[in-house]
């Protein structure tokens, strides 16, 4: 399990000299279903690849985004729908690695309010984290593929406690994701209908994306980077147990460990598809990501008309082995 | 003083050209220059975009600033006036000061709803304490000569606290309104980060969303607007009110 | 029994000090009872005590008949201090004692410009107390005092910051002021001239005790030039070399 | 007063009990029984897991008050001393009032990184106004006597300052600090939210995140027991400083 | 030319009405100039125009041949009102004229004390202003104005809240300091007598002029049996008939 690891003290030293610097703009904060990228102390993951990586927290995809363009940061850890407004707005990006090629988001209801499909939604009240998140423009593609728009129903801020209002009954329905959905029923939250957006469409949740300038000047940089995050990631799925343990000293919210272990099952359930069992960790669906850029115009929150196939590039993702 | 208007102007200027060229080397998304700012706020002025949510905030913090400091002032002179009451209701104040609002505002939703009501409260709990403080100490800081005339004159606890407390207090009184009246701005704001699809702050996390900065730039230009708009309007109130106070011109 | 009754009375600010002990005092209905003693005796103190301001620490006082517990509302006071509200003019200043009670009639207007009249200051009605000398001011206090005919004055110094021409108008109007209303007065002064001018008794106080009394043997009503009798100045003498302690 | 602390007491309890109560019948996702946030705390705290949190925070409450407090102090003596400077200043101080420090949070990254900086100068920004305008007040509404005495005796604008506004107008100024003290807290939290992975804000979010209720009021209550024993100590402070202002106690 | 000279002073509070027309007063080294007037003639106010405290609106003031444009640092000043800081302690209080000028000095202590001594108030110094009577605080201000052996005392009725006999202590005690020191005085008073007493010249204001000027023709030193001598009691009922109008 731990192949390529080495113990010694004088080639760790020697390693550690050469260690080039990587800063990732995260999404969010620290968090268990990231403990791969955390966990370099214990298996050096990018340090075997002379890399030391630093993690920079932050509130949302957006962030993650201005970070590198600020150049606070290298990498970003980033929403689909961040970087289709950055790049609306014209900033030049390049997105360089599929992280979660599925689609996480959901919608969620009560099972006495008997909604099952997304027509059901047509007039109800219906929760997203804020007007600024992902869980609202997936509510839209979700609610497009029934041919609803956002007029049809009413869209309310609940904040990260999104299921709280639910319960109460001040909502008929939720927009989570996967692990919400987990840790609302872990809190009480009873039996409940989901609906998913991959069934409406199945565009990925999360990219790494770095700016073009990044992209240009530090290619071997970023491949080192990827390369130790794919192994990174291939451990986690390989070692969900191991990387629950580890994420109680790393993740801020990894007091629990059998919540860790669920949260980082779900993630890795959503690392991989069809297409990455067959050419490997983070390559990309690129008519998907398309299909996707071109819903988002459609559904007003951009305005441009994208072409992902430039800005896309699959040239730096490590080849499997 | 015509002189310090024009210096005034100038640093103004000066600080939005300095701007302009910084903003000019950053990508619009992390920081908009100013002219591009402008632009913004004069065809969303000019099409109508902002006067709903202009209004909306604005209804929100009159209300939560008229209840708050209200509110703030007479418990400020319950707890100035009652040594019990002070230390009884101490910890509570406090507590309800020293948490974030933003992290109960999913409570605010859940106790008031997602309607107006939650960012009035969030305004009159952020726009009370500066009051309150301020109220306390000017009543426990009253003349005592003027406080033995009253008790000579008979005069109950409530005369003496209208006729007397209150107006030697009144400056201090009013520097706490004045602290109170831009908080509250923020207040409604935040009120509506969480919960709210109309408002100044919704649009503030809509356009978060959209990544649309400059945008995100002209409504902090109206907040400020709107702050020092309303700080002025207490600064004539206080002119008016406060004329008999103000130490003497000397040589 | 008298209208004010100081039986035995002790104080102390801090607890070390007495700074008045076992005072007996009783000033009659209608009487002018001044009180004179150098300064920081506890003349201000004993004022404070009988107009309920202070409570003894041991005795009692009685107004009345009845133990004061309170200020009364039917008493008037001079501070040492003027003590205005600087926020009021002076027409509201001198008002102020019946605004606390009732509602200003046109009447109390009447009264307090007759007073201010009386204080040679008809013409400053409308100003504040900020703009107003110091003599000014203290006159303004005195009308504040007699606003609500009292029954009883508790007087601190209240002509110190006059000159003598007006302080001895003053002292005559007070006089017919009060044998027209029924006011018992307690008036401290420093001036010895002015309290046997005025006083038909006087006390002279000395380290917190009552060392003397006197009965003013002048007839009323008293005239200006007595102040320049010879009997009028062996009283004041007498006063002053008891003060002086030449006969304790 | 024994008996009034018996009071209290029994309120307190009384309101836990309530809410223990209330809470019973609800979720504890909505509202966690003050025994589950308890129970929370006292692990947390047992087993070390809120302390580097704490510490982080508590730094960032006292170097942000401190430097907070005595730049608004400053400011507040140069705006209440020169005319000028208030009208040139002061939009600049409703500006960096009025907008909601949240929305500015990649900015403050741009310019003081992701470390402490940014949270200590979000925190400062905040404890910053209510000392500026009680310092501006007190020293405006200073006695007029005591400022003639002072030109007499030739004292220095700085001495006329140092020796009389700033005592004479210290409960006015302390008022405004209690406020500072109080809204530091809330300030290094609301830091701590735009991106921290420490601190108890940063952990806020985090049980957020995690819809860890109990978490959360724990943390609340923490912040809570940090303000109020901020706010004691100034208090404390005050009392010997203010010795010599209140009003004596009457009959 | 004189000490303090004060040449065609004018000055008004309000645009509409002349306070003060048209002063002409001087005061050699070393005299002890005493002015006197019916409250409210402006006496504080030219004082304070004298002490450089407020600008005359026409006139000129010299002290020592140079234009007074602020208070100089040599002078003294007793306030009609003690004004003193409640959160500084008496001794403190004595000692802010000079804390402001430099560091206080064993030396700087001892006269501190000297001077409480002399105002009767040794064992004083470390109370608090609000603790005192208001004859004692006046004390503290006289004594605080003393504290930087002043070339020049300007005094607003430094001793109306004193009793008659600290109070004629306090004059001999002035006037024997003024002489020892060099100091040459501006003394407001309301009590002829003390203006007699103490006064090389007394000058008699009246609705802002200046009516009447006295060369004070009596010997130094002036002992306390003078007051009782007939020639200085005609000085006194002269001046007091100046001030009545009768004479003007
Ligand atoms: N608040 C106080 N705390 C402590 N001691 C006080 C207080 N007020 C007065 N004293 C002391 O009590 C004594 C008497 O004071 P009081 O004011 O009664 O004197 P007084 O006779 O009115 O003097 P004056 O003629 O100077 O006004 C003084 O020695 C004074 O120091
Ligand atoms: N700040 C002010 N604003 C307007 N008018 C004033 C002000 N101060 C004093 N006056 C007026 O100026 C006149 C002279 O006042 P001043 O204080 O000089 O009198 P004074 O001779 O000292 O009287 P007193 O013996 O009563 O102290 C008074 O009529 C007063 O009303
Ligand atoms: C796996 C996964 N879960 C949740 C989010 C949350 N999220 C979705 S969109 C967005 C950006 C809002 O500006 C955020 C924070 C994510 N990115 N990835
Ligand atoms: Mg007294
Ligand atoms: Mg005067």
């Amino acid at each position: 399990a731990c192949a390529g690891q080495s113990s010694e003290p004088e080639d760790k030293k020697e390693v550690q000299n050469k260690k080039e610097k990587v800063r990732v703009a995260n999404w969010s904060q620290l968090i268990s279903e990231q403990t791969n990228l955390l966990v370099d102390e214990e298996k050096k993951f990018f340090t075997n690849e002379g890399l030391s990586v630093e993690v920079i927290p932050g509130a949302g995809g957006g962030d993650a985004i201005k970070n590198i363009l600020t150049g606070k940061a290298d990498i970003a850890f980033t929403d689909p729908g961040s970087l289709f407004s950055a790049l609306n707005k014209g900033e030049k990006l390049k997105v360089i690695y599929n992280i979660y090629p599925q689609n996480v988001f959901n919608v969620v209801s009560l099972k006495e309010s008997n909604i099952t499909k997304p027509e059901d939604l047509k007039g109800k009240k219906i929760g997203v984290y804020s007007l600024a998140s992902g869980t609202r423009q997936n509510l839209l593609v979700l609610l497009h593929q029934a041919g609803l728009t956002e007029k049809d129903v009413t869209i309310v801020e609940t904040g990260l406690l999104n299921f709280a209002p639910l319960m109460q009954g001040q909502v008929d329905a939720t927009a989570a994701t996967d692990t919400g959905l987990y840790l609302g029923k872990q809190k009480g939250l009873g039996e409940v209908n989901v609906m998913e957006v991959k069934d409406s469409l199945n565009f990925p949740s999360d990219f790494f994306v770095v700016t073009e300038e990044t992209y240009e000047k530090k290619q071997d940089l970023l491949k080192s980077f990827l390369a130790g995050y794919e192994k990174s990631a291939s451990w986690m799925i390989e070692h969900p147990e191991e990387a629950a343990d580890l994420a109680v000293k790393h993740a801020i919210d990894g007091k629990d460990k059998e919540n860790n272990l669920e949260i980082i099952k779900l993630r890795n359930a959503s690392s991989v598809s069809e297409l990455t069992d067959e050419k490997g960790l983070g390559f990309f669906d690129m008519n998907n990501i398309q299909e996707a850029a071109d819903l988002y115009k459609k559904l007003g929150l951009i305005e441009k008309e994208l072409n992902m196939s430039e800005i896309i590039t699959e040239e730096l993702v490590p080849k499997k082995q | 003083m015509k002189n310090a208007k024009l210096i005034s102007f100038l640093l103004f200027i000066m600080l939005l050209v300095g701007w302009e060229a910084i903003a000019k080397t950053m990508s619009e998304l992390v920081l908009p220059a100013p002219s591009v700012i402008f632009m913004t706020l004069y065809e969303g002025m000019l099409d109508g975009y902002f006067l709903p949510h202009i209004i909306r905030t604005l209804s929100e913090v009159l209300l939560g600033l008229i209840l708050g400091s209200l509110f703030g002032f007479i418990v400020g002179i319950l707890m100035g006036e009652i040594t019990f009451l002070r230390k009884l209701l101490f910890p509570y104040v406090i507590a309800s000061q020293a948490v974030p609002k933003l992290a109960l505002a999913p409570l605010f939703i859940l106790w008031f709803g997602f309607g107006m009501t939650s960012k009035v409260v969030i305004t009159a709990l952020i726009c009370f304490f500066p009051l309150l403080e301020n109220t306390v100490t000017a009543i426990q800081f009253t003349d005592r000569q003027k406080i033995e005339l009253f008790r000579v004159l008979d005069a109950t606890r409530f005369q003496t606290l209208i006729r007397l407390e209150i107006p030697a207090g009144l400056p201090s009184i009013m520097a706490g309104f004045r602290v109170a009246v831009v908080m509250s701005v923020v207040g409604a704001v935040v009120g509506e980060f969480i919960g709210g699809s109309e408002g100044l702050g919704a649009m503030i996390i809509a356009s978060q969303g959209m990544m649309d900065t400059p945008l995100m730039f002209a409504i902090l230009t109206l907040l400020t607007v709107i702050g020092m708009g309303l700080y002025q309007l207490v600064l004539l109130i206080e002119k008016k009110l406060l004329k008999r106070y103000t130490k003497e011109k000397l040589l | 029994m008298g209208f004010l009754v100081i039986d035995d009375v002790s104080y102390s600010y801090k607890d070390a000090e007495n700074i008045l002990r076992n005072i007996d005092l009783t000033i009659e209905q209608k009487e002018i009872h001044c009180l004179v003693g150098r300064s920081g005796c506890g003349k201000t103190t004993l004022l404070k005590l009988a107009s309920g301001l202070l409570a003894p620490a041991r005795g009692n006082i009685y107004m009345k008949e009845s133990k004061v517990l309170k200020p009364s509302s039917e008493v008037g006071f001079v501070f040492q201090a003027p003590t205005l509200l600087e926020w009021k003019s002076v027409l509201d200043n001198i008002l102020l004692p019946i605004s606390l009670k009732r509602k200003i009639t046109e009447a109390d207007r009447t009264r307090a410009v007759h007073l201010l009249e009386m204080m040679g200051l008809e013409s400053y009605g409308d100003y504040y107390p900020t703009e107003l000398s110091g003599g000014q001011q203290s006159r303004i206090a005195i009308a504040r005092a007699l606003i609500k005919k009292p029954s009883m004055l508790f007087l601190d110094e209240p002509f110190a910051a006059l000159d003598a021409i007006t302080r001895e108008e003053l002292q005559d109007d007070l006089v017919k002021l009060c044998q027209m209303e029924d006011i018992s007065v307690l008036f401290i002064t420093h001036d010895l001239a002015e309290a046997i001018y005025l006083g038909d008794r006087v006390s002279v106080m000395e380290r917190g005790e009552i060392v003397y009394r006197l009965d003013v043997p002048l007839q009323r009503p008293r005239i200006g030039e007595l102040r320049y009798d010879p009997v009028f100045n062996e009283l004041c003498l007498k006063v002053k070399s008891v003060m002086s302690g030449e006969s304790s």
